[in-house]
């Protein structure tokens, strides 16, 4: 497995992402860091565990109302936090781009899905119309759509789930970013369809040499797909580990996850049960 | 002040420890929220003071309104009379006053007509669909595709000028956009899993329909039925207005308006106060919808 | 779910659809069928069975008996009911609306002779409606809880609960008595009546079309009154739904995935968000065009306006039922004809229901 | 104890006919669990529906069940067999009325079915799930996703059933919860005597909470095994093994010999 090297092409160092609601302040993200080179990150958590709002705050999107403040935030020597509007929109999809989970919300359902992929292409480049075209389809093929010139004229709901997630790893990747955050990617797709849709983002990845932070639920899925983990509860970051070490996971609550798992094998024993300890969230790292 | 602490600290218990307790602040949680919305309080502030000064109408005026005074024909504002007299020496004031009643007694009707109507047919359309729904909703369309004033009109002048067919008029032009609404809740309500449970259950259609689908529906019918208000009372002024709904000398303020009109020129306050009366009352009703839209919008959950 | 796929079946694209969709429209045109009749039996009803003697609302309670008896047979009494119901549908088929006894004249030419001016009224408010209203309602979802969403807010506010009649008198009060800025009650000046030929019944294009432009400028004078006090409620309508669909299209995900793109956030707006919207709008602009064909009785009421709504009104006084009944069945049909024109022109629109 | 011969369901007429149960057979013993596994479409779900009486007013059904010797008829359930079967969703936000309270949610399957002590139920029902008294008059928002799905539970035991239909019972909920009511379910099924047909699209939950299962696609059950032959990862047919490759999580090589089953 690839390691970061030496230039990240991320920093995120203490980002804190904090709501202000009728209720009280909310913290959903906590001082969390990492570093992101051309490698395959997984975020792994529960809900309300703020790996989502990780995501969002990079590129600049939290929901009105929400706060976000780091010691740094860095894309390749731009500071994300400071970047005027302009900066940030050449960044987005150009630099960093996202998929997010459901194909059914994230895709316009009045544009067709050709003038969609169209438009991500056009935003960042002065190409014409024949060429974004002609770059579209070549893209639909990418991710392997076998009819592309049908589906390029094709609204979202007239296709199935697994292809609409093609079709916005197609929109999301032709600007050719640098970065790719995939936020619950194929949660909504069946086990099958699910990864023959990771397959087709796992030959991009390493064919152009990008970063990805991919985020999910499912340990299962990030330790076999990502290189390296972050496991994250309540606004923080647990314990980072190598996708092949997380079997020697040290962290409680790493451990308790990995353990609460039914699996094909196992009997028909009751599962060991998660115990939650407060101090995760006020001790750092790994306790002893 | 202790008394209000511990009333307080009731309403907002972590753990309710009955059913009207847990009621209880249910509805106090909601009128916290709407207690928020300067607006909505504003609009429950006019409607308020509508139901007071109809209420005490015998109390606030010095005649029933009704009264003629030649001799004081047509005068301005003053201390004598607040809102001035119109052309038979009636005081303008006591008028808008009793006029209050009509336009409560009119909302209050058309609400008691057209809101468990449209609660039935909707939800039973809804939830039942099928062939049911089919012809239910024809039904309604057809009553939903008739110009409202101009069928008010057709009805009246077959009926007859009057309050009681102005409000027959209205309820009839009224109800259909309620089924609507409650048959789009029920529609969504119905494939929820918590009727399913309630057909594991074996609870019968009746008792789905009346426990489970309409306290849904009820929300924003209810919503509906405050933005609904203003147009019930501009539409009944509209036909006062043109001499079909309540008929002289009763102090309706649209046909108040109506006789109001010649002198418009040089007694401008005539017809200007009802105006100003009806436009108070129908923006009072429209602020309280909007403001419990906002409290029951079903995305702030609740 | 499981039960939510039949959907998934038939995903197979936009091909040859065709007779599903001929299906849909034949439904659309059948329901419009029984609406149409639903209507005209509702008329029906008013006319011909609620009164209490139809032959005395015609003939007056001072005709001869002789007179009442060949009245009574004239109108089919003696029939069955279904039966004076076909009867009626048939003169209605033909054009028939029976004869107007305040003009002495077929109602059908009555309501050609009106229409237009209402027509022109209705239409130029639901323009201004559309021109205005939209851009306020979008603004006023971009910037919510900001000022300016509340000033469209207490402009729309006011806009619905006024009563259209009352505040005509005031604003004729103001702008014509006592500021003089506008043409009084009326669609022209006394002595310009007459004088251009009513091609098409609409005034203003009537005048243009004849190079009268003086006449051209005076009919504007009158209309720009009406139109602006009917147009201040379609404003205040379609501005309120803008408003409410433009922020439910905000809050969708493929907003942020516009975002994500990279997108400037003017086209994020006009070019993500309102496309949506205007697929919504279209069904709102039709039931605006629609209900100012009939909320213009009171504004030609105020404003003398020789529309369709004054002959309804004026008839209603005159016990004219005839009139009263073909004036609200040529609207009715107007009503029902706008609805289905914003139906398929919604289906041909959007994507999802083609 | 549950007895299903070639159960057919059809939804829709004309051109949008759906076939969303093709000829499904199955049996069940009295205190088994028995797992039905697929993918979306698999008509996993309707099954179930159809075995509840749920289908009614959408879908043709035909085919014959039987439910602890009594013969259903159609879509509609005698009152005995409301009582005696019970069912648990998946939603746990769309499965509770959200404006009833706990208590009102527990006793009403109490109330139709005319039972006796209702709020002794109510409050052991609830102790029966982990939960405790003070859960008792609060509204679902208020309470969590794993709470909520405890109180669906508790609702399913009012009545003393004998089985209990679960549809997708934890899988919308985070793996920590779901491996409670997991456990809650299998000590429940213990100590009730109940039986379980439990709907899943996760291999490894059925695998942890079945006796033996059918794989089903497309409408039709395309194979019927023990949990052992699960275990030991060694299928009969290749639609199930490749689900089960599917299911051990990402393997590149793997994906490229992926077939189109249908």
């Amino acid at each position: 497995m690839t390691r970061a090297p030496e230039a990240p092409l991320l920093s995120v160092e203490d980002l804190h992402v904090t709501y202000d609601t009728p209720t009280g302040l909310v913290r959903a993200v906590r001082g969390v860091s990492f570093e992101l080179g051309r490698e395959k990150l997984g975020i792994v958590g529960e809900s309300g565990s703020g790996k989502s709002q990780t995501g969002r705050a990079i590129l600049g999107l939290t929901a009105p109302g929400g706060q976000v403040s780091a010691r740094r935030l860095d894309f390749e020597g731009t500071d994300l936090l400071t970047a005027n509007h302009r900066t940030m929109r050449r960044i987005r999809g150009a630099g960093i781009s996202m998929i997010m989970q459901d194909p059914k919300y994230s895709l316009n359902p009045v544009m067709t899905v050709g003038a969609q992929i169209e438009e991500a292409f056009r935003i960042h480049s002065k190409a014409s119309k024949q060429e974004a075209r002609l770059r579209t389809l070549e893209m639909l093929r990418t991710v392997k759509i076998r009819e592309p010139e049908r589906v390029y004229k094709a609204y979202p709901h007239e296709v199935s789930g697994g292809m609409g997630q093609r079709i916005m790893i197609a929109m999301m990747m032709i600007p050719e970013p640098d970065i790719i955050i995939a936020d619950e990617p194929t949660s909504a797709l069946d086990v099958t369809v699910q990864l023959q849709v990771l397959a087709v983002l796992d030959d991009m990845i390493s064919e152009r040499g990008m970063g990805l932070i991919f985020i999910s639920h499912d340990l299962n899925l990030i330790a076999s797909f990502c290189d390296r983990i972050l496991i994250m509860y309540g606004g923080k970051v647990m314990e980072e580990c190598t996708a092949a070490d997380l079997g020697q996971a040290k962290h409680p609550y790493t451990r308790g996850l990995l353990n609460c798992l039914p699996s094909l094998e196992g009997g028909h024993d009751e599962l060991p049960v998660l115990q939650r300890d407060p101090s995760w969230l006020t001790s750092p790292g790994v306790p002893e | 002040m202790l008394a209000e602490i511990t009333l307080r600290n009731w309403l907002l218990a972590e753990i309710p420890q009955s059913k009207s307790q847990a009621r209880c602040q249910r509805v106090y949680i909601s009128w916290l929220a709407f207690r928020r919305n300067p607006v909505a309080v504003i609009g429950l502030l006019i409607i308020a003071s509508l139901v007071a000064v109809a209420a005490l109408a015998p109390w606030i005026t010095a005649s029933d309104g009704l009264e003629l005074h030649l001799s004081e024909r047509l005068q301005a504002p003053g201390s004598e009379h607040w809102f001035g007299t119109d052309e038979l020496g009636r005081d303008i004031f006591d008028r808008i006053i009793w006029g209050s009643r009509i336009t409560l007694y009119i909302v209050a009707l058309v609400s008691i007509i057209v809101v468990p109507i449209g609660l039935l047919v909707g939800t039973v359309a809804g939830y039942i669909g099928g062939w049911v729904d089919t012809v239910l909703m024809r039904l309604t369309d057809i009553f939903l595709a008739f110009p409202r004033l101009i069928l008010a009109m057709a009805l009246v002048a077959a009926l007859g000028p009057g309050l009681e067919n102005a409000v027959l008029a209205i309820a009839l032009t009224t109800w259909s956009p309620f089924a609507r609404i409650a048959r789009a809740e029920a529609l969504t309500i119905r494939n929820s899993e918590f009727i399913l449970a309630a057909q594991v259950q074996g609870v019968s259609t009746a008792g789905i329909l009346l426990r489970h689908v309409t306290p849904l529906c009820l929300s924003s019918v209810i919503v509906r039925l405050t933005l609904d208000m203003a147009g019930i009372i501009l539409t009944a002024a509209g036909l006062g207005f043109l001499g079909l709904g309540a008929q002289p000398p009763t102090p309706e303020w649209g046909a108040m308006i109506s006789l109001g009109r010649q002198y418009l020129i040089d007694q401008w306050w005539v017809p200007t106060v009802p105006g100003i009366a009806i436009l108070v009352v129908s923006l009072g009703f429209n602020l309280l919808g909007d403001g419990l839209r906002d409290v029951f919008d079903p995305k702030s959950g609740g | 779910m499981d039960q939510s796929t039949p959907g998934d079946q038939q995903s197979a694209g936009p091909g040859l659809a065709l007779p599903s969709n001929l299906l849909k429209i034949v439904g659309v045109f059948a329901s419009l069928a029984l609406t149409f009749i639903g209507l005209t039996a509702i008329t029906f009803i008013i006319g011909r069975v609620m009164p209490a003697d139809p032959v005395l609302a015609i003939v007056g309670d001072r005709a001869s008996q002789e007179v009442y008896d060949q009245v009574f047979l004239q109108l089919g009494l003696d029939k069955p009911i279904y039966i004076q119901y076909f009867k009626y549908l048939g003169q209605l088929a033909e054009g028939d609306l029976g004869t107007s006894i305040m003009t002495a004249q077929p109602v059908a030419d009555d309501i050609l002779r009106f229409f237009p001016a209402t027509l022109e009224l209705a239409t130029v408010a639901t323009l201004l409606g559309i021109f205005v209203g939209i851009p306020m309602g979008v603004v006023a979802a971009v910037h919510k809880g900001r000022w300016p969403d509340h000033i469209v807010r207490v402009i729309g506010l006011i806009g619905y609960s006024a009563p259209i009649f009352w505040l005509g008198m005031v604003a004729l009060l103001v702008f014509y008595a006592r500021l003089d800025w506008v043409a009084g009650p009326g669609r022209l000046d006394v002595y310009y009546d007459g004088i251009v030929e009513p091609k098409t019944g609409v005034l203003m294009i009537d005048a243009a079309m004849s190079g009268e432009w003086e006449i051209f400028r005076n009919a504007f004078s009158h209309l720009v009154l009406p139109a602006s006090i009917l147009g201040t409620f379609a404003l205040a309508y379609i501005a309120r739904m803008t408003r409410s669909f433009m922020l439910d299209q905000l809050s969708q995900e493929y907003i942020l995935t516009a975002r994500v793109k990279g997108m400037p956030e003017r086209n994020v707006i006009w070019g993500h968000a309102f496309r949506n919207v205007l697929v919504q709008l279209i069904t709102i602009i039709g039931l605006t065009y629609a209900s100012l064909l009939e909320g213009s009785v009171l504004t030609e009421t105020v404003f003398s306006w020789p529309g369709i709504g004054q002959y309804i009104t004026n008839s209603l006084f005159n016990n004219d039922m005839n009139a009263v009944l073909g004036g609200t069945i040529v609207v009715g049909i107007c009503f029902v004809g706008i609805n289905l024109l914003s139906d398929l022109l919604y289906r041909l629109v959007d994507p999802r229901v083609r | 104890m549950i007895d299903i011969q070639s159960l057919d369901v059809v939804f829709g007429h004309g051109r949008k006919v759906f076939h969303a149960v093709r000829d499904v057979s199955l049996h069940v013993e009295q205190g088994q669990s028995y797992g039905l596994v697929g993918e979306s479409g698999s008509g996993k779900t309707t099954v179930l529906r159809a075995l509840a009486g749920l289908l009614g007013r959408v879908a043709r059904v035909s085919g014959e069940m039987q439910v602890a010797q009594e013969l259903l008829q159609g879509q509609s359930r005698s009152q005995q067999f409301r009582r005696r079967v019970q069912m648990v969703f998946q939603d746990p936000f769309g499965s509770l009325h959200p404006r009833h309270t706990v208590d009102t949610i527990l006793s009403e399957p109490a109330r139709v079915h005319r039972l006796d002590r209702i709020e002794q139920r109510v409050v052991h029902a609830l102790e029966e799930v982990g939960l405790d008294a003070s859960f008792r008059f609060r509204y679902p928002h208020q309470i969590s996703g794993g709470q909520r799905q405890r109180v669906s539970i508790a609702r399913a035991l009012i009545t003393d059933p004998e089985i209990i239909l679960l549809d997708e019972p934890t899988s919308a909920l985070d793996v920590s919860v779901q491996a409670e009511v997991l456990n809650l379910l299998m000590r429940l099924k213990r100590e009730h005597g109940l039986t379980y047909i439990l709907v899943s699209h996760n291999l490894a939950v059925i695998a942890h909470m079945c006796e033996s299962l059918s794989v089903m696609q497309n409408g039709a059950v395309v194979e019927t095994m023990s949990v052992q032959q699960l275990r030991d990862h060694s299928p009969a047919m290749p639609y199930t093994s490749q689900l089960m490759i599917a299911s051990l999580g990402y393997d590149r090589a793997a994906i490229d010999a992926f077939e189109e089953f249908g």
